[in-house]
């Protein structure tokens, strides 16, 4: 019998396969297309202190096995988030995750401080890698110091567990992961999206009006992979994966290099059932390999 | 709403498009006029991103959608061959809001003949007789479709080289009818088309919906990919897959929406 | 009329559509399925000082839209390049630009020198980036400190067109390549591949022996824009871009954001034809557009 | 070698593979036993890189590809329709020698049947009759393939559920055989296949040709994709699509080579 129960820094999980931030909505946006109650949890999109309009469109475009987007961080702003984002994503009675984000450094602590003490959001994850965003997202967290110094002020402020979400655009991913560790993380989330382009050749505009935007989907997941199993070698924090997982090959790759659980971006809007998929998919493939649970996967990969 | 494998019943080619005939009951069951559909294209290895279609027609189990080809997912649609299957979810979106005059026009262009097709059939149904503008580049874009419709529709054709209907665009041809010839427009059409409508019935004040397009990844709502500008005291944006894709003009902030691309 | 020559930092070149280094041997391999002498001109294969074997196989792993390989600089050395691999190269009659590698900063100064003053290499291309090694390649390429030092003292030695082939997975690619032009690059070559890493969840090995390789093709196409674009904005130096090209229209999304010539790499492998396909495309865009030449086009892109 | 699109002249399936018969003259023209071809896989979004398949047969201007539906490239071919074209390059690589002897034994385990059909064709011409032994996994993996090929040479089946010829391997099956009964050996097969085989005949002394698979790129010797260890002084490779895919024994290093996965 296969127990899909994990355990994420201190949060326990129905089954290790979440939403990834940013692409679900509420969960209640696909209600219709897929039991959301199923699922290991949902990270909500990022949350800032403000109302946030975004940037303007076009915003999306797709590129080979994969897109671009440049949504940048529109979402309600706080208070809404708690009083109208918060009971929808609590409905589907998953575990539930808010993605902080912020402008200036301020703007995180400000957030993590007034999600501190809400005991139906588990955890929050902080986006310090948003690559569609002038000022705060990336630009967080690019260098290791800022990283250290970000997270432990964050760490003051908020007693709940800590994800720290990684951009993979970096030269060493694991010095900033080391780094978001030593500011106090619980945890690590990876990886955010790539910074990309496109151009259109008949009007010679960018695809994207904000000009560059974060590349998701199946083209990056074995960087993705990559990205995980570097951070997975150099800290010894629990690490929710993603970055193009589309089936339960990918998610199982995930856990082989050192993850604890997945979370599932840009494949939901190819196929809702993605995450379903990959839960079947996944306990069919513990049952055949004889493994009670996807916890004994974790770092399993043969150097 | 709900996701389906439809099967192909039929594939018609109109010059550059097709029409495809999709038995999906559910979706032809809830669909109303200006709602839309999203379309897997590809089969081993998909597109990543659906491809939005408006309905053309719904009824009797039946989903009729109409597509142009213009890249890589319409070349796959238009490749189909009949008893194949399609992978679609729908109804989605708001659409038009049906009870605005009884003497609408119905202003397309190219493609966005689709869901003001099926608006003409189901204000038929209801006894509104529209008038149907539509307005073509080239006049053999879409092969016999426009002589088809001319046979159950009061349809007006315009094209840009002349060789259909009046030589023209159909804002031109719209501005030739008289003012109280009708009390309520609806439009679906390129950027350049909605932009010079807007122009041209500005004064007028009747009621006008549009639909409009933007490039889309959930198409529920979840994503915040298809974001159209809208009338604010600061800038703000509503999702064109779940606020629309049909707005009424005065919701749409036209300045930051022509400033996009 | 349209005249597809392009100088890139003083190499003329017949037109802006060349091979990558690694993927085209020495151009005889490919000689019965394209004609060669059509092309802008070749990158060797990476050339070391003394012979090196590579590593172990399997090198080569298909990811969606891409492709992994760990080939890991294997070549003859370089005695046997200028004896052997060399004439091959010239005997196309295009440019031939050689790629220049090291497992040490001595390594690379040694190569550069004795292939200064040999008039038929058209210019070094210094690939200070390869992801495959565990020494030298992509660990000269992640500092811009390092950078400014070695292009410095390759600069001393070699007296020719000096390209520097840079990484994309960096945090700031402006300001490596900032760095090589202090050094005293002429030109700028990039991007080369991505690190990624790829497992099979039935033996739970890595698909490629040294365990993580480089990403190519298709899926990278818009990250290698957007790093072009950054670089161009920031250096005044011709660019010869690279990632996932397989089709004009992507050769003509390099040129709008700023390149100077592309290379094609992957591509070559899906069908061989696809830099003749591209000659052509761009010809015939070019030609509708009413544009003369392939600069006019070079950093076009309207914001 | 050239690149050709080929027209799919007939598919057979037996079992879990496909038998494809394509035209291309010029690459049946110029193939010898051992060689193989490079097939683009996919159509409108292919695989970015070719898949490698030894010629089965080469006559009359076609060229037969027996492939074993493993992965997303060769699930693709096995639902190719006669009729549609295949884009292919080849012949490449070095193929079997094929003078070694004129009592062969030629071992093949599952879809390394493809190189050793072709070879005991042109052995046959040759009026040298090979003995062949095909081992299998399943006996049913091949379907009626192996009852059709006994009619043509002199084969032995062996398969290790025992559903068809002899239970066991193949290897086994050949180590049964007296040594004098064959003085050449050419194999193809899985790597575990071919380390027992070459454990078996290393006292005989014989002249052992085997064709190897790696994973390729280019698979015309550009990119040093599909390295084999081989033998010498120092780490050196060689690579399988051009200097093989057929190695003689001596040459490869096989203990680096079982090193690797
Ligand atoms: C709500 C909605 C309803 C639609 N209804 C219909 C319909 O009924 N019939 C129909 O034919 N089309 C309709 N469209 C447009 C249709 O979705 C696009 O044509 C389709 O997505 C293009 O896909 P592709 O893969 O062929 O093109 P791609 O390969 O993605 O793009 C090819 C080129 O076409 C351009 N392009 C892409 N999308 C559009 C677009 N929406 N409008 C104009 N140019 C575009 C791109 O800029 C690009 O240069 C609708 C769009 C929306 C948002
Ligand atoms: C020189 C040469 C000749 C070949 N001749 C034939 C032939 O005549 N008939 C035939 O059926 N096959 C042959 N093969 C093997 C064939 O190339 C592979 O089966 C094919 O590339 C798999 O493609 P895929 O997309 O279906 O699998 P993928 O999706 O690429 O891989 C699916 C799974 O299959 C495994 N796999 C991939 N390639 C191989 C392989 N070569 N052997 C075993 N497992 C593999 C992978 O590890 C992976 O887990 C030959 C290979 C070489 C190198
Ligand atoms: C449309 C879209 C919006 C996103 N919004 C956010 C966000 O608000 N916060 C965040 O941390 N990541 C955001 N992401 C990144 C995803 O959560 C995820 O890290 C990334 O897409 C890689 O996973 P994938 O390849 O499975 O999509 C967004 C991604 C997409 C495609
Ligand atoms: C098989 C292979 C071998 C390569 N070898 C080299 C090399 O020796 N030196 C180098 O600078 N780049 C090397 N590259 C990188 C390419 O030159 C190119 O920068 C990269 O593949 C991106 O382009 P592409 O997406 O068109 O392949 C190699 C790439 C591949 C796929
Ligand atoms: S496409 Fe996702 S919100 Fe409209
Ligand atoms: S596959 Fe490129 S050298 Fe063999």
């Amino acid at each position: 019998m296969v127990d899909l129960r994990v355990n994420l820094a201190g949060i326990e999980l129905p089954n290790p396969v979440l939403m990834a931030s940013g692409v679900f909505g509420t969960g209640t946006e696909y209600r219709e297309l897929l039991e959301v109650g199923r699922l290991g949890g949902i990270i909500s999109k990022a949350v800032t202190l403000e109302p946030c309009p975004g940037n303007p469109p076009p915003r999306i475009w797709e590129t080979p096995c994969g897109m671009l987007n440049s949504i940048g961080l529109q979402n309600k702003g706080l208070e809404a988030f708690l009083e109208e984002d918060l009971p929808a994503l609590l409905s589907h009675g998953i575990p539930i995750i808010a993605n902080v984000a912020g402008f200036s450094e301020e703007e995180y602590l400000e957030v993590a401080r007034r999600l501190d003490g809400i005991g139906e959001i588990r955890g929050i994850e902080l986006n310090i890698s948003c690559p569609n965003v002038a000022r705060g997202g990336i630009h967080f967290g690019a260098e290791a110091s800022s990283v250290v110094n970000l997270v432990a002020r964050v760490r003051e402020v908020y007693n709940g567990v800590l994800l720290v979400k990684l951009s993979p655009q970096v030269y060493d991913i694991g010095e900033i992961a080391r780094a978001a560790v030593e500011g106090g993380a619980d945890a690590l989330s990876l990886v955010n999206t790539f910074p990309g382009m496109a151009v259109d050749v008949e009007t010679w505009k960018p695809r994207l009006a904000s000009v560059t935007g974060g590349l998701s989907g199946p083209a990056i997941h074995p960087l993705a992979v990559r990205a995980v199993w570097e951070v997975a070698q150099v800290v010894n924090r629990p690490i929710l994966a993603m970055g193009g997982i589309s089936g339960w090959e990918q998610a199982v790759e995930m856990l082989l290099v050192g993850a604890t659980a997945v979370a599932v971006g840009t494949a939901i809007f190819t196929d809702p059932l993605t995450p379903l998929g990959i839960l079947e998919g996944l306990e069919n493939y513990l049952e055949r390999m004889g493994i009670a649970s996807p916890e004994e996967l974790k770092g399993k990969i043969r150097l | 709403m709900e996701r389906v494998l439809a099967y192909l019943q039929e594939v018609k080619y109109y010059g550059k498009a097709v029409l495809l005939s999709l038995e999906a009951p559910g979706v032809a069951a809830e669909a109303v006029p200006g709602q839309f559909v999203q379309v897997l294209c590809g089969r081993d290895s998909p597109r990543v991103l659906r491809r939005p279609f408006s309905i053309f027609s719904a009824k009797a189990g039946r989903i009729l959608l109409l597509s142009k080809v213009v890249g890589k997912g319409t070349s796959w649609l238009a490749e189909l061959k009949a008893g194949e299957q399609v992978d679609l979810i729908g109804p989605l979106g708001r659409g038009f809001a049906m009870d605005e005059g009884d003497r609408p026009a119905l202003v397309a262009g190219g493609a966005g003949i689709a869901p003001l097709h099926f608006l003409a059939e189901r204000l038929m149904e209801r006894r509104t007789e529209p008038s149907l503008y539509w307005g073509l580049d080239l006049g053999e874009e879409f092969g016999e479709l426009p002589a088809l419709l001319g046979k159950r529709f009061r349809l007006f054709m315009c094209s840009r080289d002349g060789c259909l209907g009046e030589r023209g665009t159909v804002v031109e041809a719209l501005a030739r009818e008289k003012e109280p010839e009708f009390n309520a427009v609806y439009a679906c059409g390129p950027r350049e088309m909605l932009g010079a409508l807007a122009k041209e019935i500005k004064g007028a004040n009747l009621p006008f919906q549009l639909s409009l397009e933007e490039r889309m990844a959930c198409g529920v709502g979840a994503c915040q990919g298809c974001a159209v500008p809208i009338r604010s005291a600061r800038p703000a944006y509503s999702r064109v897959c779940k606020d629309g894709p049909v707005f009424r003009f005065e919701e749409i902030d036209w300045r930051a929406y022509f400033g996009g691309s």
